[in-house]
C-alpha cells in the first residue's frame, strides 16, 4: 500500500522502504497462515479455513498498488488479500475464533472478514459473489468522483459464474474503475482448471471489453507492476482491467484437505515450492540487488512471527460475543 | 393544522413521484435497470426521469439482472443509494444470489460496519394473459429472508409514502408493485409525507371478520366486503403493507375483535405469505377465534395463460366474499 | 428441414423443390405475423405477441440444415421458429388465443409454444432461458448416441444474461452438438445494442472455446450454408458452435409497440425493409436464377395466406379449455 | 414373508447406494456436479461411483451452478435421467430462474407434453461453524413453487427409499440432505425398496403432544421426546418426509388425537415451511387443539460463525422440550 512518503528521504531509500514493506507483508501472510493452520490442528479454530500460502506476490502486489481508501473484495481464501490491504492480525484471529473483538464480532468468521477502515468490502464465500460488489463500488467511485478504484479477487474457478461476465460488460461499457483480478492457482478445490475452463482466460476480458494482461503470480515485482499500470489507468478514467495471475496453493483446498494426491501430484507441488516461492525468490532479489541482507530478512520474518504469535494468543485469550449479540446487526 | 391539499393520482404516478423527490432531495439516489431512461420501462413507470436527472442517474442496464443487482449491492455499501428496477417479479430468480447471499447478509456478516442501503423494485401480480414465466408473486421468499425488508403498497398514497421510506432506509429492502394496478388512481396529498415500514392499515373498519389482504388482494378484499356487507357482515380489511418488519399487533387485535380472520394474497398459496400471517393470528388470537383461519393464495400451479384458466388461479372479490361468508357461516 | 428425397428426382429438381420450400416457410412465417397482429389489432389475442416480421431468414435458414428430429429452444420472439421447424399454423394460432386444441392446450401462449413432434423443446419467456435447455438437450444426444443436434435461438439481448456463457463453456469442455443461433435484430426491447454491449460479439464465443461465425441473416442462403456447415461438424462430434445472425425486426418489440422514434429512426427501418427484406431478395435471386418465377411465388403466397386465413379461423371458433383442466399437468 | 436382512448404513452410505442401484437398473441416471467424480463431493456422499460408472456418468463440472442445473433440465426432457448435485442448499440462489421458472414449469407450460425427470440434490442445515453463506436451510422456497416435489428425508432409510423414488419420478424433485447427519447410522435392509412420496412417516407414537419435524429436526424431536417423557409426557414425533406433495392427513390426525401440535423445521422461522404445515394442522384440527400449534425454526438472523451465537440459531433438544413442555401446560 502506499504510505505518505517522508520528504527528506531519497528516492532509492523510498524504494528500499517499499520493498522491504513488501517482504514483510508477504511473510506476514504466510505466517498468518501457519498459524491458523496450527489453530486448526490444535483444534481451537471452530470450522475451516483455506490457506493462501503460495499466493502471496498475488495479494501484496496488487495491494502495493492502492491506495487504503481504495476498495476491495476477496474470497473464501481471503486472509491474504486482508493483510495485504492492511488489516490487522489480532482483530483476524479473534474472527477467526468467533471473538467479538474479530473484525465482524464473530459473526463473520474466516470466510467474511470486511473492514471499512482499510476499504476491504468484505470476503465472500460465494464463488463470484463478490464480482457485482466490487463493480458497485466502482460504480459509486465513478459517480461520486472519489477516484476509488476497486479490485475484485477471485480465483479461476469464478471463471465458470456467469455473473463475472455480466459485470465485466456492465464496468467495460460505464468504463468504470475496477479490476477483476483472477488467481489461477490450476485448482478448484479437486479439480484442475483445465477440466472446467474451455477457450482461452484472456479472452474471457477482451470478449467483453475488459482490458486483459497476464502476469507471473509468484514474481511480486511483476504483479506490483503491472497492477500499478491498471490502477492507474483505471483511475484516470481508462476503464476496467482483467488481470490473470499465475498462482499456486501449497495446502490444500481447506486445512483439512491433506491427501492431495488423487487430484494433483506431489512432484507439482514440490516444483512450485522449490522453484517458484514467492518469498523464497524476492529474498533472494532483494540480497542480490542490495535492498537487504539475509540477516535482516531473517530478522524481519522472526518479528513477524513474534508478532503472530502475540495475535493468536490475543485472539484466544478474547471473550466469545455474548449470546444478546445474536439478532444484532441483522438490520442498519 | 395547515390544510392538506391532495390530487389523484395513479399508482404509477405516485411510484414515480416518490422517486423523484427523493432524487431531487438527495443526489446519491440514483436508479438502473433495464429500459428503464428514454423507455420509461414498458409500463411507463419511470417517464421522465431521466430527462429530469440525466443518464448518470438513470441508466439503461443490459439484460443482466444478477449483475447488476449486485452493483446496487456495492453501489449501496460505498455511498450510492441505488434504486434497481426488476421489470417482472418473475426474474427474481436471478437475482436471488444477490439479494440473499449477499443484500441480506452484508451488514450482519460484516459485524454491523458495512450497510447496504438500496432499493430494489419489482413487480408481482398474475391475469395479464402473460402465462407462467411472467405473473408470479414471488414476494414470500424475500419474506422468508432475514436482512431484507419487503414493502407491498395497495394504493397509490401508500406507494408513494412507502417508497420514500424504503429509499432512506438503510438496508435492502424489496419493494413490490402490482402490475394491474399502475392505472389505479387515489388521493395523494401535495405535502410530503413518508410512511414507516412496519405499520398496517385498516382499509376497512367492520367486526364481524377480518379480512388480512397484501398488495393486489386489498382491493379485491375491499370489494369482498362491499358485498359481505350486502348480505349483513361487516368486514375488517387490514393491509400489513409490509409483510417484513410485520405488525402482528393490528392483525391480532383485530382477529381478536371479530373472531373470525382470513388472509389474501396472490402469491402461491403454499409455503408462502398466508401460512405466515395466518399462523401469527391463530396463535395470538387463539383463544378468540371461532373458526379456523382462511387462507386464500394463488392456486398451487403455474400461471395458465388461457383467459378462462389464468382467472380462476388468483382470488376474487367473489370468490373472497364467498369464502368469508361461509367462514361466518352464512352458506 | 431436410426432407426424404425422392430418387428418381434430378439433382436440380430437388434443389428446386428445397428453395422454393424455404421461400414458402418464410413467407408463412411473415402471413402468420400478418395475422397475429391482426388479431391483436381487432383485440381477439389475449395478452401481447412479438413478431418475427423481419428474421424470417435466420429460423428458415437455420432449420432447413436440421433434421426433424433434432432439437430447437426459442424464445418469446418464437413463432418463427416453431413454424421453420414444421409446426402447424391452426395449432399455433389455437395456442395464441389460448384454445384447447393449441400446442399447449391453451397453457403457454405466444411465449411458450413447445412441440415434441417437432423437436421444439418450448420457447421460452426468460432472457437467456433456454441455453441452459438447449444444451442439456445435446448433452443428451451425445450420452444417448441419438446423433441429434440442439440449436438454442436466442436475440443479442440475451448475451447479457451470464448463463449463455455458463453453458457454452460446458457445451466446448463437453464437445457437445449445439448451436448457440444469436439474431442480432439491433435492439433488446427499446435499447440499441451498442448500449448493452461491450466487447465483440464473436469473440464472446471463442472465449469460451466456441466456434464463432457470423453471418447476414437477411440472406437466407447464406444462412442455411453456415449453418449446414456449423450442424454437420457438431453432428460429426467436432462441438458447439456460435452464429451470429445480423438481422431486423420490422415491427416494434411487441404488437402494442408502435411509436417507436425515440428508440430507433424510421428511416432505418424503411432501409431494412426496402434493402434487406429477406424474403423480397430471395425472390428476386429464385426468378434470377429460374427457379421459379414471380407468378409462382405470388401463387404461393396467395396459398399461403389461405392457409393463414383458415387457421386463423380455426383457432377463433376452437374451444377454451375447461375449467378443470387448471390444475392438469402440473406434475407428469 | 421372506426374511428382510438389514445392515447399518450411514446417510451417506443409503444415498450413495440408492444413486448406485438406480444407475446400475436405468442406464439413463447420471449425475453431474463440482468435484463430484474423484473426490465424490466435499462430503464424500459420491465417492466410487465415477471408479463404477465412469467419467460419462458421474460428470464434474465448472462451477456454473445456473448453467448445469439448466442442462438439467433439457437432458431431462431429452432422454436422460440426471441427479444434479448442488454442493450448499445454499447455492440454489444460482439456480432458481433453472429450477423455477424451466424445470417446475416446462409440463404445465407445454400443455403436458415434455417431462422433466430430474433430481437436484442438495444440502440444508446449520452448526457446522461455516456461517451466513453455506448454512442456510433453503427447502420452503421450492416448496412454494408448483412442479417442485420437495423430499427432505431423516434417516438412512428414508434417505435410500425416497431418493429412489424420487430419480423414477417423471418430475423436477430437489432432494434436501442435512450435512450434519451424514455420518448417522441406521438400518437399511439389503433387499431393494422404495418408499413413496408424501407419505408421512411416525417416527414415535405420543398420546399427549405432536412434534412433526423436518430432517435434521426429525432427531433433535425424538431426543426432545425422550426428555419429555422422562417429565411424563407422552409425544408423537411425525416426519412428513416430503414438504410436497404433504401428507396432511397424518399430521391432522395426529394432531385431532394429542389435542397439541408443534412444527420444528431448520428453515429460517419466517414465511417457511413451520408456517405452512402449522396452518394446515391449525385449520385442521381446529376444533380438537387446546393450544396454539407451536412453531420453531432457525432465528430470524443470517446463521453467524461464533459457535455461541450459532448455537442458540436453530432448535435443540432442550429448546424443543422446553416448547413442548410449556405448551403442554407443564411450566
Ligand atoms: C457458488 C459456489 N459454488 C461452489 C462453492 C464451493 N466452493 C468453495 S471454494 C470452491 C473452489 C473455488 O476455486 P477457485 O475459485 O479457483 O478458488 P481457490 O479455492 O482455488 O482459491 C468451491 C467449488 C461455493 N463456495 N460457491
Ligand atoms: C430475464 C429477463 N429479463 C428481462 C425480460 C424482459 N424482456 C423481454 S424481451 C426483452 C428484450 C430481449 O431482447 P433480445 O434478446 O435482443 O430479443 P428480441 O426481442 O430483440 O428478439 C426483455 C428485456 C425477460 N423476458 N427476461
Ligand atoms: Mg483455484
Ligand atoms: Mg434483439
Amino acid at each position: 500500500m502506499t504510505i505518505a512518503t517522508d520528504q527528506s528521504k531519497t528516492k532509492a531509500e523510498v524504494k528500499t522502504e517499499q520493498w522491504i514493506r513488501m517482504y514483510r507483508r508477504m511473510v506476514m501472510i504466510r505466517e498468518f497462515e501457519d498459524q491458523v493452520n496450527e489453530l486448526y490442528t490444535r483444534a481451537l479454530m471452530p470450522g475451516l479455513a483455506h490457506l493462501y500460502v503460495g499466493q502471496e506476490a498475488v495479494a501484496v502486489g496488487i495491494c502495493e498498488a492502492l491506495q487504503s481508501t481504495d476498495y476491495i473484495t476477496s474470497t473464501h481464501r481471503g486472509h491474504g488479500h486482508c493483510v495485504a490491504k492492511g488489516a490487522s492480525p489480532d482483530r483476524m484471529f479473534a474472527e477467526l475464533l468467533g471473538k467479538e473483538a474479530g473484525y465482524c464480532r464473530g459473526k463473520g468468521g474466516s470466510m467474511h472478514i470486511a473492514d471499512p477502515a482499510t476499504g476491504n468490502l468484505g470476503a465472500n464465500a460465494i464463488v463470484g459473489g463478490s464480482a457485482g460488489i466490487a463493480t458497485g463500488a466502482a460504480l459509486s467511485s465513478k459517480r461520486l468522483g472519489t477516484g476509488k478504484v476497486a479490485v475484485c479477487f477471485f480465483g479461476e474457478g469464478a471463471l465458470g459464474q456467469g455473473v463475472l461476465y455480466e459485470v465485466m460488460n456492465l464496468a467495460a461499457l460505464w468504463r468504470l474503475p475496477v479490476i477483476y483480478v483472477c488467481e489461477n492457482n490450476l485448482y478448484t478445490e479437486y479439480t484442475h482448471y483445465s477440466e472446467t475452463t474451455a477457450g482461452d482466460i484472456l479472452a474471457r476480458g477482451t470478449a467483453f471489453g475488459v482490458r486483459a494482461e497476464g502476469v507471473d503470480g509468484q514474481d511480486v515485482r511483476a504483479v506490483y507492476a503491472t497492477a500499478q499500470r491498471l490502477v492507474e489507468r483505471a483511475r484516470q478514467g481508462e476503464g476496467p482491467a482483467f488481470l490473470v495471475c499465475e498462482t499456486y496453493r501449497y495446502t490444500g483446498h481447506h486445512v483439512g484437505d491433506i491427501n492431495r494426491e488423487y487430484y494433483r501430484p506431489k512432484q507439482e507441488e514440490q516444483e512450485w515450492k522449490t522453484k517458484r516461492d514467492p518469498i523464497k525468490n524476492f529474498s533472494q532479489w532483494l540480497v542480490e540487488q542490495n535492498f537487504s541482507d539475509e540477516g535482516k530478512l531473517r530478522q524481519i520474518q522472526e518479528e513477524v512471527r513474534a508478532e503472530m504469535k502475540a495475535a493468536v494468543e490475543f485472539a484466544i485469550a478474547a471473550p466469545y460475543p455474548t449470546v444478546d449479540q445474536v439478532d444484532q446487526d441483522v438490520y442498519a | 393544522m395547515p390544510e392538506v391539499s391532495t390530487r389523484e393520482l395513479t399508482f404509477a404516478q405516485a411510484v414515480r413521484e416518490a422517486l423523484a423527490e427523493e432524487m431531487r432531495r438527495d443526489s446519491r439516489v440514483c436508479i438502473f435497470g433495464e429500459d428503464v431512461a428514454e423507455a420509461g420501462t414498458p409500463f411507463k413507470v419511470l417517464s421522465g426521469l431521466v430527462e429530469e436527472f440525466g443518464a448518470e442517474r438513470v441508466m439503461d442496464t443490459p439484460i443482466s439482472e444478477a449483475g447488476f443487482t449486485g452493483m446496487g449491492v456495492g453501489a449501496a455499501m460505498t455511498g450510492l443509494r441505488p434504486v434497481v428496477d426488476i421489470m417482472f417479479g418473475d426474474f427474481l430468480t436471478l437475482t436471488m444470489d444477490q439479494m440473499v447471499n449477499q443484500a441480506a447478509k452484508v451488514h450482519y456478516m460484516s459485524g454491523g460496519t458495512w450497510r447496504v442501503p438500496m432499493v430494489l423494485r419489482t413487480t408481482l401480480g398474475a391475469t395479464r394473459r402473460s402465462a407462467a414465466q411472467h405473473s408470479q408473486s414471488l414476494h414470500a421468499w424475500l419474506s422468508h429472508v432475514p436482512g431484507l425488508k419487503v414493502v407491498m403498497p395497495s394504493t397509490p398514497y401508500d406507494a408513494k409514502g412507502l417508497l420514500k421510506t424504503a429509499i432512506r432506509d438503510e438496508n435492502p429492502v424489496v419493494f413490490f408493485e402490482d402490475k394491474m394496478m399502475y392505472k389505479l388512481k387515489g388521493p395523494v396529498p401535495e405535502e410530503e409525507y413518508t410512511i414507516p415500514l412496519g405499520v398496517a392499515d385498516v382499509k376497512r373498519e367492520g367486526e364481524d371478520i377480518t379480512i388480512v389482504a397484501t398488495s393486489s388482494m386489498v382491493q379485491v378484499a375491499l370489494g369482498a366486503a362491499e358485498l359481505l356487507e350486502k348480505i349483513g357482515l361487516s368486514a375488517e380489511v387490514i393491509d400489513p403493507r409490509t409483510t417484513w418488519p410485520l405488525d402482528e399487533k393490528t392483525l391480532i387485535e383485530s382477529a381478536k375483535k371479530t373472531s373470525r380472520a382470513m388472509v389474501v394474497d396472490e402469491g402461491y398459496g403454499r409455503y408462502g405469505v398466508t401460512g405466515e400471517i395466518a399462523s401469527v393470528i391463530a396463535e395470538g388470537a387463539f383463544y378468540n377465534l371461532e373458526a379456523p383461519v382462511k387462507r386464500m393464495g394463488a392456486m398451487h400451479v403455474p400461471i395458465p395463460f388461457s383467459p378462462p384458466l389464468e382467472d380462476v388461479t388468483v382470488p376474487t372479490e367473489q370468490t373472497v366474499f364467498e369464502a368469508a361468508r361461509a367462514l361466518c357461516g352464512k352458506a
